[in-house]
């Protein structure tokens, strides 16, 4: 490793800047809408990120119509928009499938799309985990068979919204991935969700057309890059929620008032917030490291384990203690803090959560990593 | 009629209950709770000419308030004889819903231990016989934990009487009550604790609004209420003028005792989280199947607590010792919230609307929190165990003193 | 389960006020002697215990020469005991070895021994574990050939001063237990041990003399229930050492002022007095309901390994805690709370510590028990 | 002759150590650390003529101070450079021994930017070479959290100087101090914080008097000191009279960075721990496993923090952000301080004397709870950080601004 550490440059702190702005002025915490409304706003907030800053095609290489940026970049966007629990397609399509389709070179099929995806024009989703809701190679059933996809996929986010599926199946060869479009042999069944910024859907597949991309039986390895990048996004996301709820509650025990004094003053209150302060700096720093590694080495897996083992435990315990520094108001439905408990929680489930990750890091404690 | 049970040891009033409800209880309610038919239970409770009868003959016998004292309708009980007998109507789903808990539990002791005879005859039968419905109007948005600092006013009118302004926040079954417990502050001119009059509020006088709040789980428990040139006798005042916050301290001891369950050992809902958790698979899970054990020893403990609190207690009131099961209880309330999901399949996170076991585990783990702050945040609690059961000293309002009307405000 | 709660009787209380007096004009906390010399004022009290309160056959019945209590009383010594960190046999003779002895019968060998035992006037060791450091019956190496037995006893608490050991050893029909005396045969290893209050050893056997108690192969139940009654002891005397550790750290937080102020004004000190006080109240509770059940039932196995699994982890965070409150005084050698963290962590492994208790709960957790 | 290091990158910076040390550090120094013997090392250590040449080679060189002003003798590098520098020390087992930290890391930065130019020249260069040792005397058994409590009282004589007499306690290593970083009360008339003088004593004085402290794992690291007529002269006060407080406020910034370790993020405790579990088959317990990977993760996170600390730190001062990594750090400690001992056969409570990885489990356990308490406790760290970190209400002392001599005592 470099002796010379990593630092935030003039650039990034005035991409964050343009990026909070945006999503502030469309979302901001105070007037958040209820989830169930929030849809046409972030409709609208997805053409924002996409038309002026691009977004969509982050990491996608300037050759295949993206920014040709880092995971630095995207942890930065992923913080401002964790910050504000904003919906819309970027994990699931600009993250999650758009990492699954680079890592497959990209091969002709995957290119073809990916100009699209970059610009935010279309939008696609990655359909992995079935029946048994682990990430796991072998639990993959789908099957092929002349072309055509027969099985079902569970919980893959933004599949109602999607132009495209990145599909996993299974063929003789192993796992495969492939593009499947919405229509003859897919139905998309909705699913209710406990976080309603981050939709879900069961995607049916009855002999369904669907196009391969990369090798066959080569599509397990592009869909593990794309968990670790998801794990680095959700890490610096989970950072962002943590920073909201902790500057909101800070603002509130600075002015509420109870037996004569601000409840910032009590050391019930105080010291809560310095724990969830240690947390979160704690995370940023984990997320930070994870997201300077280069995508794919040891390090990067390394990073990204861990920053997710610890992200998604602290901003789940960091919405839990808002809440309990807000007090009543803060069991509310107006109030902003179940939003964020919410989806602290469905994150520990949407990619494999920190228990998942400490098994992974079983075989790589103590190997010198 | 009062059920006698003079002189009965546990055993025997358990025997003795058991054997009236076995009399009295219609056959169709008795039969739905011993085979646990719980749709049956449901069209029951909903069925309002059968529960008025239940609830009206229930309270004839004294069994619904056997606390209270034999002559305003109770049997007298201490908390242990109190307890025996909560456990035999739970047994049969023949007790008063959650939703008379404070009229049963906070606005009878408190009206017995300081009413007026005239007030004790007007509230305490039909309460005791299910016809009235209470509710419980303390807090508000500006003062939450720090209950003494509520601004509601009532001011005194040239005919005695009292007309009562402001806004009151949290109040369970509010929008179904007939009656409310009512904290305002009636001198702004003494100090925080010195200026309040409690006041035993008729829900449906003019000027009273109730509004639902929504909480985080989607479910409207609680009520805002609004209160503007109420007009309140002042034969609806309880206790002295300006000593409200003495009379406030009888129903809060009793309500965190009350919160904290009834005493027993036995099945509970670790047991049930086990049972699913073998049903998905979740079992399998070394380390999931050991959190599940921890709650299930967390469970028995506090179990094993309340039994012997309610054994301690004997004829002695509630205290401080229940801000102690108040606090695990909170705990364990998130405990379980949170392991209801992890048992379900993806968490229950994204199910098929229809799950009903999914959406079931979704509404503990959004409602575990909720514990920990209604009747009185963690910190409150601790406050207590350490100020008033430890001995250890208080944290003063440096304003405590101090006229109300001159505190600086937040 | 009878409707009667369980009350402590006025008996109840005055045997632990004389218990409290004797064991505190012994061994005052805050003149205790450190663990190391602590030897002749053990000795000293364990004449007095036996002499003037009959401690060590408390649960003997009368016609085996003890007092023929209920583990009701035992809880009530091992409470008061435990307040004192206090050392002596109590625990290895009194509860483990005459648990299992009284197990078996008791057969007419155990019978011959149980008087002296009762009278303090002999003392017994159990050497139940060995290499695995488990209790299981499955691990039980030791062979019995030509009534001598050979194999290794690890971490057998009190083996130095004992007169006769119980020993655990497998012949064809089972697991069977063996009376054997020091001496041919018999070397007894002493150990470094982290809670100096309970001497352990190691009993390396070589063709020792043995009698066999009880049916050849039915000694394993015996050795439950030793186990169970070492929790329900083990749970009250964790029960004693919080309560004390409570008292001090109270009576600290009211008088040591800082910052203006007694500390215990503190909400930091305040919340963790409190959280100390709410856990032991729940182990107080526990461990008296453990105490209350008959012995050798589901509801006393139960209540064994539910008091055991909470009292032993809370005694440890107490322990912890209290160093946290009284702050640097605590970590000095003089000051009486490292000999309680000491005993609370021994605690957790001279016994089936509370992660081995749950796993017994997993067969009794949603039976109805 | 110090090094240049004038514009160098920090890989470059760690190129140019490691030749320097390749040629300077004697070769069987090198070969011990680099083939990890520990016996070699150890004898080293105790080897005064090798180690004081060395340590007076590596001072003239810069490299133990290079944090310094290059006229002090320092290199002039920025807290990431810093940390370069100490982990190529640390690769060698080549830099100053953690006795020499308070000399170091709080003396010499403390009289870096309070000293007068002839107490910077008396006490710099020799605490570079190595020469000096020094120990803190801050806190008082009256006074532990409670740092500007103090009583220990400095008077001023006639000629100027001043006779202090007090007692001081956890000493780090002061049993082998030539010098001590000394806070005492030179105006009872002021409030607290404004009657205290910053000194730089010599511990050879008549009237010091040092004991050691046997801390709860047998060792003594910290002592008790007992200062009885102890004259210091007037020269030997860092900064103005009674504005000690002042002082202190940059040797307890140190402090609170310096103990929390170097950067960065590699093996550590954990991995060493997990390797102990494979050997005793602890390893096998999924329970276990877990808690040890926990471990590992909340190591992994700290170092990444600490990395992230000094990159950020670039050209600043330590501040309170130290005390995040403080608090973390104590934690942690304590976890793995347990975890060491779970992984030993039973716990490694009853052991053979002669097991040396059951004497050392033993000790991190209980040693474990230490660091959340030297240098400041946990509920200390709670309040900086909620106080300088988010910028919540202090809680005053309502003392405060009274005269110290007229405070209560507790």
């Amino acid at each position: 490793m470099s002796a010379d550490p990593f630092r935030w440059t003039p650039e990034h702190e005035e991409f964050r800047a343009v990026l909070r702005k945006l999503t502030e002025s469309r979302t901001p915490l105070a007037c958040a809408p209820a989830p169930a409304s929030a849809d046409q706003r972030e409709r609208e907030l997805w053409r924002a990120w996409a038309d002026e800053l691009g977004l969509p095609g982050l990491v996608v290489p300037e050759s295949h119509g993206g920014a040709g940026f880092s995971r630095l970049e995207l942890a930065i966007a992923a913080e401002e928009l964790g910050r504000a629990v904003a919906g819309g397609p970027l994990f699931a399509s600009a993250v999650l499938a758009t990492e699954a389709l680079l890592a497959t070179g990209p091969d002709a099929a995957a290119a073809e799309i990916l100009p699209a995806l970059a610009g935010g024009t279309s939008v696609a989703a990655l359909a992995v985990v079935e029946e048994s809701h682990r990430w796991a190679a072998a639990d993959v059933r789908t099957r092929v068979g002349d072309g055509r996809l027969t099985g079902v996929k569970h919980a893959v986010l933004g599949a109602a919204d999607a132009d495209v599926l990145v599909v996993a199946a299974r063929e003789d060869a192993g796992v495969s991935l492939f593009l499947v479009e919405p229509g003859t042999g897919v139905e998309i069944v909705p699913l209710a969700v406990l976080d309603p910024s981050r939709p879900a859907a069961r995607v049916d597949l009855t002999g369904a057309p669907a196009r391969r991309i990369g090798v066959a039986g080569e599509g397990w390895p592009a869909v593990e890059r794309a968990l670790e990048a998801g794990a680095v996004f959700l890490a610096a996301e989970q950072v962002g929620g943590s920073r909201a709820l902790l500057d909101a509650a800070v603002e509130h025990a600075n002015t509420r008032v109870q037996f004569g004094r601000p409840v910032g003053q009590f050391q019930g209150v105080k010291h809560r917030l310095a724990d969830m302060a240690v947390r979160t700096e704690l995370a940023a720093a984990a997320a930070t490291w994870a997201a300077w590694q280069e995508p794919g080495t040891d390090t990067a897996r390394l990073g990204a384990a861990v920053a997710r083992a610890h992200c998604a435990d602290a901003y789940l315990e960091t919405a839990l203690d808002a809440i309990g520094v807000h007090g009543g108001m803060a069991i509310t439905w107006e109030h902003h803090a179940h939003r964020y408990l919410r989806r602290a929680r469905a994150d520990l489930a949407v990619l494999p959560g920190p228990a998942e990750q400490r098994r992974l890091l079983e075989t790589m404690i103590g190997t010198g990593v | 009629m009062p059920l006698d049970v003079t002189g009965l040891g546990l055993d025997a009033l358990a025997a003795r209950v058991r054997a009236w409800l076995e009399d009295h209880l219609p056959a169709h309610w008795r039969d739905a709770a011993l085979t646990g038919d719980r749709h049956a239970l449901a069209a029951i409770a909903r069925d309002d000419a059968v529960t008025r009868a239940w609830y009206a003959e229930l309270g004839d016998s004294g069994l619904a308030t056997a606390g209270w004292p034999v002559e305003h309708g109770g049997l007298g009980l201490a908390a242990d004889g109190v307890a025996v007998v909560a456990d035999e109507l739970a047994r049969l789903h023949a007790g008063r819903p959650m939703s008379d808990f404070v009229g049963v539990a906070l606005a009878g002791p408190t009206i017995v231990e300081w009413g007026t005879d005239e007030q004790k005859r007007r509230f305490l039968r039909p309460l005791a016989l299910g016809e009235h419905r209470w509710c419980q109007l303390f807090s508000e948005p500006g003062a939450g934990s720090d209950l003494a600092a509520l601004t509601t006013r009532a001011t005194r009118c040239a005919d005695g009487d009292w007309v009562v302004d402001g806004q009151k926040v949290w109040s369970s079954f509010s929008d179904r009550a007939d009656y409310g417990l009512l904290m305002a502050r009636t001198d702004p001119g003494r100090a925080k604790h010195r200026g309040i009059t409690y006041f035993l509020l008729d829900m449906r006088s003019p000027g009273v609004e109730v509004r639902p709040l929504r909480q985080l789980n989607g479910q409207s428990e609680f009520g805002e209420v609004f209160l503007t040139d109420v007009m309140v006798p002042d034969t609806d005042r309880l206790g002295r003028e300006n000593q409200g916050w003495a009379v406030a301290m009888t129903t809060l001891a009793q309500e965190r005792s009350g919160l904290s369950g009834r005493p027993g050992v036995g099945p509970g809902r670790a047991d049930a989280l086990a049972a699913r958790a073998r049903d998905t698979g979740a079992w399998d899970d070394p380390l999931l199947r050991d959190r599940i054990l921890r709650a299930f020893v967390a469970e028995r403990v506090l179990q094993m607590t309340t039994v012997r609190a309610f054994a301690d207690l004997g004829r002695r009131e509630p205290g401080a010792e229940g801000s102690i099961r108040k606090l695990a209880h909170g705990t364990l309330d998130a405990t379980l919230g949170l392991l209801a999901t992890e048992v379900e399949p993806g968490g229950a996170v994204a199910h098929d609307p229809a799950d009903g076991d999914a959406e079931a585990a979704l509404d503990a783990f959004l409602s575990g929190k909720i514990l920990s702050i209604a009747g009185g945040t963690s910190e409150i609690q601790r406050n207590i165990i350490g100020e008033r059961v430890l001995g250890l000293p208080r944290d003063r309002d440096p304003y405590a003193d101090v006229p109300f009307a001159e505190r600086p405000r937040g």
